[in-house]
């Protein structure tokens, strides 16, 4: 029975739920489409996925520390029209730095109203949301903006370019993912994100700058968008006022997917780079599949709600709620 | 200062600041746009409001409880869908103006249906009502897609669209149903017994379980009770159009979530009425048609709602809570 | 809150758009589908603004649905409450807005649908239509298509965003006619691409795996049209794929000064907007005009683009 | 007392198990009409299970259940509710945001038609309750306003809504002043003379031995035999729960203080205390005993830099100290072993090893990363030193006991080698086994060396760790006892605030 089971002999599987539902998908695909497995497909995956990915990454800190992102769409609007406005105005050497800036600022401003206010994450950047895709939008009149010389711009290199035949978005999520992933399992800071979303009260009495260590979660969120920005910038060379929209919900459905609790306190870097590629793989398996663009919806639907399932099952150690 | 704890009316403004702001803004827009204050003016902003509140009357209920539930504009969508083209069905062709009958109530059903799937999810598998109904919200749209085939359904009986231009008295149709429902949904919540353990279920969900009330029920009719209202709206909302599109309620829970937290009601549930949220989708909708009426940019639209959600989170926190009893946590 | 009236009222005069009221000024009302969403909208906008600030007997009111239905249904009933001569309407959806439409006619409120129709059940409330022919841009798109692969060959076709009136329209207008003209061509898939650049360049790469050979790439407007061509570039496989698009945005012109575009449909926001308004004044001078007052939206190819200027948006 | 001499309540032979775990081995159990019988066991024995069965939240897998001579089965707490058996919970369980009636009646609103409540009857009765137990307040009051004590009386209401043939009461005094105390003792014996079996489940053993005319003993979820109160002894019963005898006794071994380590001087802080001096030297235990609410906890946290005092001066080790936040008191050498583990100690799911080293790990590092193997030192020894005992350092803390959760907290603070100590409740809501652990060690640190304050509400605890004890009663220090100068009485005297005047 799977319930015995689930308790008994198969812990280690069950609470990789969403490592289970991975190899399960990924088999399935390849043997519906013989494209699914190759190396082609599979980069372009990767390549695909690194936009959310490594923007998941950030937003993974953040739940873990206890809070909500989901100013993350809009803030990505903001820092891809913004980088891209300025190359041709200032130089990519200048347009960086000025946008990572900016949108640090912007992370900072949630930092301070989350983590120093106290105010309620979800609202404070449901809020955000709003407020930061209306500064796009008048920043930029509403005009897509472009980048007149595509070809000649060492800036292309974020998007385009790539070592050792690997694409740069690719290495640069996979780089980003492993510094977090340090970051989180074995330094001070990790530890004390950790504390602050598992227990607020009990870290502040064991001496954690709770306020402070808040405030770097979304600096850190911020720095991933911008971040994603550049690959974003730099891929498609110019941007809309609403490229970002909707990501949100995606980052957040990679990070669930990952089996971070929305509950702070216990997460999983790698784990969500799982869920950034499931999510990437299922999408990418349906279209060659030749399904309508539709389906990839319902099937995200079913995943998340079992992969999610099988993770709080695990953990306590039977299938179904005990609630009445 | 004496006098102003002593005010009846005063000190209910202090319990519920929203309807401060509704004040506040109405008297502003009043001023401030010769259009605004008109009766037909008013009429459209209940009109207007009414999709958006009919909906968060059901999220005060699901947030109460403790849960979240993001997919009510997904299920506003596919109602809409049903409610429309289940007119057009063969088997209703010579039933008149009766055709509508079927369809509408069809649509509701399918909304209380999709509602008591999530409920049944979230009672079944204990996963956070927020991951429920975020798969839920991207899972209902890909049905709404599969039904419509991408397109828009309309209805060729104008009757149904000429509904929504109905009045009782001053009243359009369409307030009036609204008005009903906030009235029905605030006698469930503060007189019934479902609704006094609505807040049970979600103030101490141990208690409630060990009083015998069975949680994972009632929240699963909590959840066939948005889902009913996300489909009432959105069936409302299609007697304006005449017309479904796939498209319809998208980012409403957003809306909805914003309007019933402005309302007073906490995400971690236990707290909240309808009273405040009234107020929430009323502040959100005369803003909405204050700013139409003095043509701000669409693009300071967004920046002007976001700063007041923020902002009345803010003074909330600063003059409603004292829980850490001056800790410096 | 006195800090947010005064910004409120100081976000208003910037855009105070109305001349000193005096008897014969027109007052017309617009509401847009989404603006900011790309340029062409917004481009329209400024250009429509441009337009009636020259005209010194017109007032306008200019709102935007933010692509909601629901509220550009508000915002019809809005301005019929403000009892303004004339409604221009930018459909967020062609069947939705029938009952608004409905409404204002009955209020004897001229309405003027702008750039893409509302549909058959409301064109008997409506005083004129004016914009682009949707579907005829689809088909211009399809001629072209068949023309530059001679007739034969394996097509994907990357469309808008699902469910919008534009994006149906252009599809339905291309595939038939294709189907119709060209039969030797097959569309081996159609996926959205949600107006979006970065998600059309997604798509195609899906594509470009998925299928071996793909000779032309078909995009619902040249934004997303020039993602298709990142994906072909970046996989090499740009060589001798025919990318046909519509409404020729500047990075679509230039790609094609650059020969990696072939075709696309030219079809300028300012005409566009102007036609409106001047479909508007029309109407309201008690000129009898026709309902169907679609605005010349040439095909633009590598040959003939010289003839155009380089699109503003 | 009534003529039947059938059980109120008997179980026979329960037993229960979850995956991996044998929870109830057997056990009997049994009230009579008009009986109090004590229920015991350290945590972990199996108490809470027996009455979750009882109160129809499990199902037993064997054995019986019979109420009044008749077997029954109780799948829900409505229907144990409905054959008469009341559980008191030990934590509160009330809804903040319903009146007291509704909480009363919470689950069994009396309903008119279309499922409305029907209010006139629901505040009658609850008011009827209320007076019955001699509440000073009405039933229409939400319950957030109303004061722990005041809620646990609504809580204690619930039970008599029904015609009870049992309550059990699980720990219901923890949250309750002495005069509340006496109250419900009242309501227990009242209930009593009613006819109503009471089951009564505390730590405490002085109520245990004044209430209860029965206790049975629970040890690993095994019955372990029934004592009657009259002819037993603190001591049998200890033996009993634990299995051997408990040595009580602290060794007067004579004790060697050193320097003042901490020195307060007119510390206030406006409602909470006023006018708070004193100080503590290296070696010394000094204990601080008053009534819940007496400013404690706050004098604590103020000295933790959770709190900020209005006023006075605060030395360590003989300079002034500005303490604005708990890093800066751990700067100063200041541990704070706070009063509710659960919320205040540990963040739960943390594994044991990373919650030990919580408050230095940011010291405990090899370049930027943090330094593992020293970490596991420090959890290997004092894991050792205090006897922890979890399979593993990898193991989550919210699944340990109470007391080797409570080791674990008190672990992370003697791991920062602080000069200043302070324990705040150090043994509440843990069994009496690890208590006189708990009470050996504090005497040991002292012994080595360090400065330690411990809060308690029990007697007995600051009897036996302190050196000195500092009485508070609302705010103020009323007096200061040697412990070779203190006795019980004027330890009462003194946290009532009757010899106010005296001290003044």
């Amino acid at each position: 029975m799977l319930l015995t089971r689930l308790k008994a002999g198969g812990p280690a599987i069950a609470k990789q739920g969403i490592l289970v539902a991975f190899v399960v998908f990924m088999i399935a695909f390849s043997l519906m489409s013989d494209r699914f497995l190759s190396a082609d497909n599979i980069m372009s995956v990767f390549r695909q996925s690194a936009i959310i990915g490594v923007m998941a990454l950030g937003v993974t800190i953040v739940v873990i520390g206890g809070n909500l992102d989901l100013s993350v769409g809009s803030m990505l609007s903001f820092a891809t029209v913004l980088v891209v406005d300025l190359h041709d105005k200032i130089g990519p050497e200048l347009a960086i730095p000025v946008m990572v800036l900016a949108t640090l600022c912007l992370g900072a401003i949630n930092g301070f109203l989350i983590g120093i206010l106290r105010l309620n994450s979800l609202i404070v950047t449901l809020g955000m949301l709003s407020v930061i895709q209306g500064l796009v939008l008048i920043y930029s009149g509403g005009q897509n903006v472009d980048i007149a010389d595509q070809r000649g711009t060492w800036f292309a290199m974020f998007g385009r370019g790539a070592v050792f035949g690997i694409a740069t978005p690719i290495i640069i999520f996979g780089t980003l993912a492993v510094v977090f992933h340090v970051i989180m399992t074995t330094m001070p800071f990790g530890r004390h994100v950790h504390a602050v979303g598992g227990n607020p009260t009990a870290s502040v009495f064991s001496g954690i700058p709770r306020s402070r260590v808040v405030f770097m979660t979304y600096l850190i969120s911020a720095l991933c968008v911008a971040v994603a920005a550049i690959i974003l910038g730099s891929r498609v060379m110019g941007s809309q006022n609403n490229v970002g929209q909707g990501y949100e919900l995606q980052v957040l459905a990679a990070v669930i997917l990952g089996g971070t609790s929305l509950l702070g306190g216990s997460g999983s870097i790698l784990r969500t780079v799982l869920g950034v590629l499931m999510l990437a793989f299922i999408q990418n398996g349906l279209i060659l599949m030749g399904q309508p663009y539709y389906t990839q919806w319902l099937v995200t639907w079913a995943v998340i709600i079992i992969a999610v399932w099988l993770d709080v099952a695990a953990k306590r150690g039977r299938l179904f709620s005990p609630i009445a | 200062m004496a006098y102003f704890y002593q005010n009846p009316v005063l000190r209910w403004l202090l319990r519920n600041p929203i309807w401060g702001f509704v004040l506040i803004v109405f008297i502003f827009f009043s001023l401030s746009s010769e259009h605004f204050f008109a009766a037909r003016n008013l009429q459209n902003i209940l009109v207007q409001t009414s999709t958006i509140g009919l909906i968060a009357l059901g999220m005060t209920l699901v947030m109460i409880n403790g849960n979240i539930d993001l997919s009510v504009g997904a299920t506003l969508a596919l109602a809409a869908a049903f409610a429309v083209d289940v007119q057009s069905w063969a088997m209703f062709a010579t039933w008149g103006n009766w055709q509508i009958l079927p369809a509408v109530c069809l649509a509701l059903l399918v909304g209380i249906f999709m509602g008591a799937i999530n409920g049944f999810i979230v009672w079944k598998t204990g996963v956070d009502a927020f991951i429920v109904t975020l798969g839920a919200m991207l899972g209902i749209r890909g049905l709404v897609f599969v039904y419509t085939g991408e397109q828009s359904f309309y209805a060729m009986n104008f009757a149904y669209s000429d509904f929504s231009a109905l009045s009782f008295g001053p009243l359009p149709v369409l307030a009036v149903i609204f008005l009903l429902c906030v009235l029905i949904v605030h006698w469930l919540l503060s007189r019934t017994v479902h609704g006094r353990n609505t807040y049970a279920v979600g103030g101490n969900r141990e208690a409630a379980v060990n009083a015998g009330i069975r949680v994972g029920p009632h929240m699963m009719i909590n959840f066939m009770i948005i889902g009913f209202l996300a489909a009432l709206s959105g069936v409302l909302l299609s007697t304006q159009m005449g017309a479904a599109t796939p498209n319809l309620g998208r980012d409403y829970e957003l809306w909805v979530i914003t309007a019933v937290v402005l309302g007073g009601t906490k995400l971690t549930g236990g707290k909240g009425d309808i009273i405040g949220t009234l107020g929430g989708v009323l502040a959100i909708g005369i803003l909405r048609n204050g700013m139409n009426l003095m043509q701000v940019p669409a693009f300071y639209v967004y920046v002007i709602l976001g700063s007041i959600l923020i902002a009345v989170l803010f003074l909330d926190k600063r003059f409603n809570t004292s829980t850490d009893g001056g800790l410096r946590l | 809150m006195t800090n947010k009236m005064k910004f409120l009222l100081a976000s208003c005069s910037t855009v105070a758009l109305a001349a000193a009221a005096s008897a014969d000024t027109v007052r017309i009302g617009i509401t847009q589908n989404n603006v900011g969403i790309d340029s062409y909208q917004t481009t329209y906008e400024q250009a429509f603004i441009a337009a009636a600030e020259a005209n010194p007997d017109v007032e306008v009111i200019v709102l935007d649905a933010g692509g909601d239905v629901a509220r550009q249904i508000s915002q019809v009933q809005d301005l019929i409450q403000q009892n303004v001569d004339a409604i221009i309407i930018w459909p967020t959806d062609g069947q939705a807005l029938v009952p608004a439409v409905r409404n204002a006619h009955r209020e004897g409120i001229p309405v003027v649908v702008t750039n893409s129709n509302i549909a058959e059940a409301g064109m008997e409330f409506i005083a004129a239509f004016s914009g682009p022919n949707n579907i005829q841009q689809g088909i211009y798109s399809a001629e072209m298509m068949c023309e530059a692969l001679g007739g034969e060959g394996q097509i994907v076709q990357v469309t808008g965003m699902p469910g919008y009136t534009t994006a149906i329209e252009r599809q339905k207008g291309f595939d038939d006619r294709l189907a119709e003209m060209c039969p030797g061509v097959t569309q081996l898939d159609i996926q959205p691409g949600d107006w979006n650049r970065e998600r059309a360049q997604r798509t195609m790469e899906t594509f470009l795996t998925r299928f071996d050979r793909i000779d032309g790439v078909y995009s619902g407007d040249d934004n997303m049209g020039v993602g298709a061509l990142n994906a072909a570039l970046a996989a090499g496989r740009a060589e001798g794929m025919v990318f046909i698009g519509a409404t020729n945005f500047a990075v679509g012109y230039d790609a094609m000064a650059r020969g990696e575009y072939w075709g696309s449909v030219y079809q300028s926001p300012v005409d566009d907007a102007r036609a409106a308004l001047q479909t508007a004044l029309d109407v309201l001078a008690g000129e009898d005009v026709p309902k169907l007052n679609y605005f010349d939206t040439p095909k633009i190819t590598q040959e003939n683009m010289d003839q155009f200027d380089r699109p503003v948006f | 007392m009534t003529a039947s001499r059938e059980p109120a309540l008997r179980l026979q032979g329960i037993v229960k198990t979850f995956p991996g775990v044998r929870a109830l081995d057997g056990v009997d159990f049994e009230v009579m009409p008009g009986e109090v019988h004590a229920l015991l066991g350290e945590n972990g024995a199996g108490k809470s299970t027996l009455m979750k069965v009882l109160a129809g939240m499990y199902q037993p897998d064997e054995g019986q259940i019979m109420i009044a001579g008749h077997p029954v089965q109780m799948t829900t707490p409505i229907e144990a509710k409905a054959q008469g058996v009341v559980l008191i919970h030990q934590e509160l369980s009330l809804v903040p945001e319903m009146s007291a009636a509704e909480n009363i009646y919470l689950g069994e609103l009396p309903r008119k038609s279309f499922g409305r409540v029907d209010w006139a009857t629901l505040e009658e009765r609850a008011n009827a309750i209320l007076k019955r137990l001699k509440c000073s307040f009405r039933a229409e009051v939400t319950v957030a306003n109303l004061s722990i004590a005041n809620q646990q009386m609504v809580e204690i209401a619930r039970a008599l809504t029904v015609d009870a043939r049992v309550v059990v009461f699980d720990e219901p005094t923890a949250s309750l002043t002495d005069a509340e105390k006496v109250v419900l003792f009242d309501i227990i014996n009242d209930l009593k003379a009613r006819g109503v079996g009471i089951v009564y489940i505390s730590h405490r053993m002085d109520e245990i031995f004044t209430l209860s005319d029965r206790i049975t003993v629970l040890r690993d979820g095994a019955y372990r035999g029934t004592l009657t109160t009259a002819v037993t002894n603190e001591d049998e019963v200890t033996r009993l729960m634990i299995g051997r005898s408990l040595d009580l006794s602290r060794d007067e071994a004579a004790p060697n203080f050193g320097k003042t380590m901490l020195e307060v001087r007119n510390l206030t802080c406006p409602g909470l205390f006023e006018n708070v001096s004193f100080t503590v030297r290296v070696g010394e235990v000094v204990g601080f005993y008053g009534l819940v609410g007496a400013g404690r906890t706050e004098i604590a946290e103020a000295l933790f830099g959770l709190r900020k005092p209005d006023s006075g001066e605060i030395r360590v080790d003989g300079e002034a100290a500005e303490i604005t936040s708990p890093r800066a008191a751990i700067a100063l050498g200041i541990s704070l072993v706070p009063e509710n583990r659960k919320e205040q100690g540990l963040v739960l799911q943390m594994n044991c090893r990373d919650n030990m080293t919580l408050p230095q790990v940011q010291a405990l590092t090899t370049g930027p990363f943090v330094a593992q193997g020293a970490e596991l030192a420090i959890f290997d020894k004092y894991r050792d030193r205090l006897a922890i005992k979890t399979p593993s350092w990898k193991q989550s803390a919210a699944v340990l006991s109470g007391g080797n959760q409570q080791k674990i907290v008190i672990g992370k603070w003697l791991s920062m080698t602080p000069r200043v100590l302070i324990v705040d409740e150090p043994t509440r809501g843990i069994d009496v086994g690890s208590k006189s652990e708990i009470h050996q060690l504090l005497r040991e640190l002292a012994a080595q060396g360090y400065a330690v304050i411990v809060i308690s509400s029990e007697m007995p605890e600051v009897l036996r760790v302190s050196d000195r004890i500092i009485a508070m009663y609302h705010g103020r220090i009323m007096r200061e006892f040697d412990i070779k100068d203190v006795t019980e009485d004027s330890l009462v005297q003194a946290i009532s605030g009757i010899s106010a005047e005296a001290v003044a």
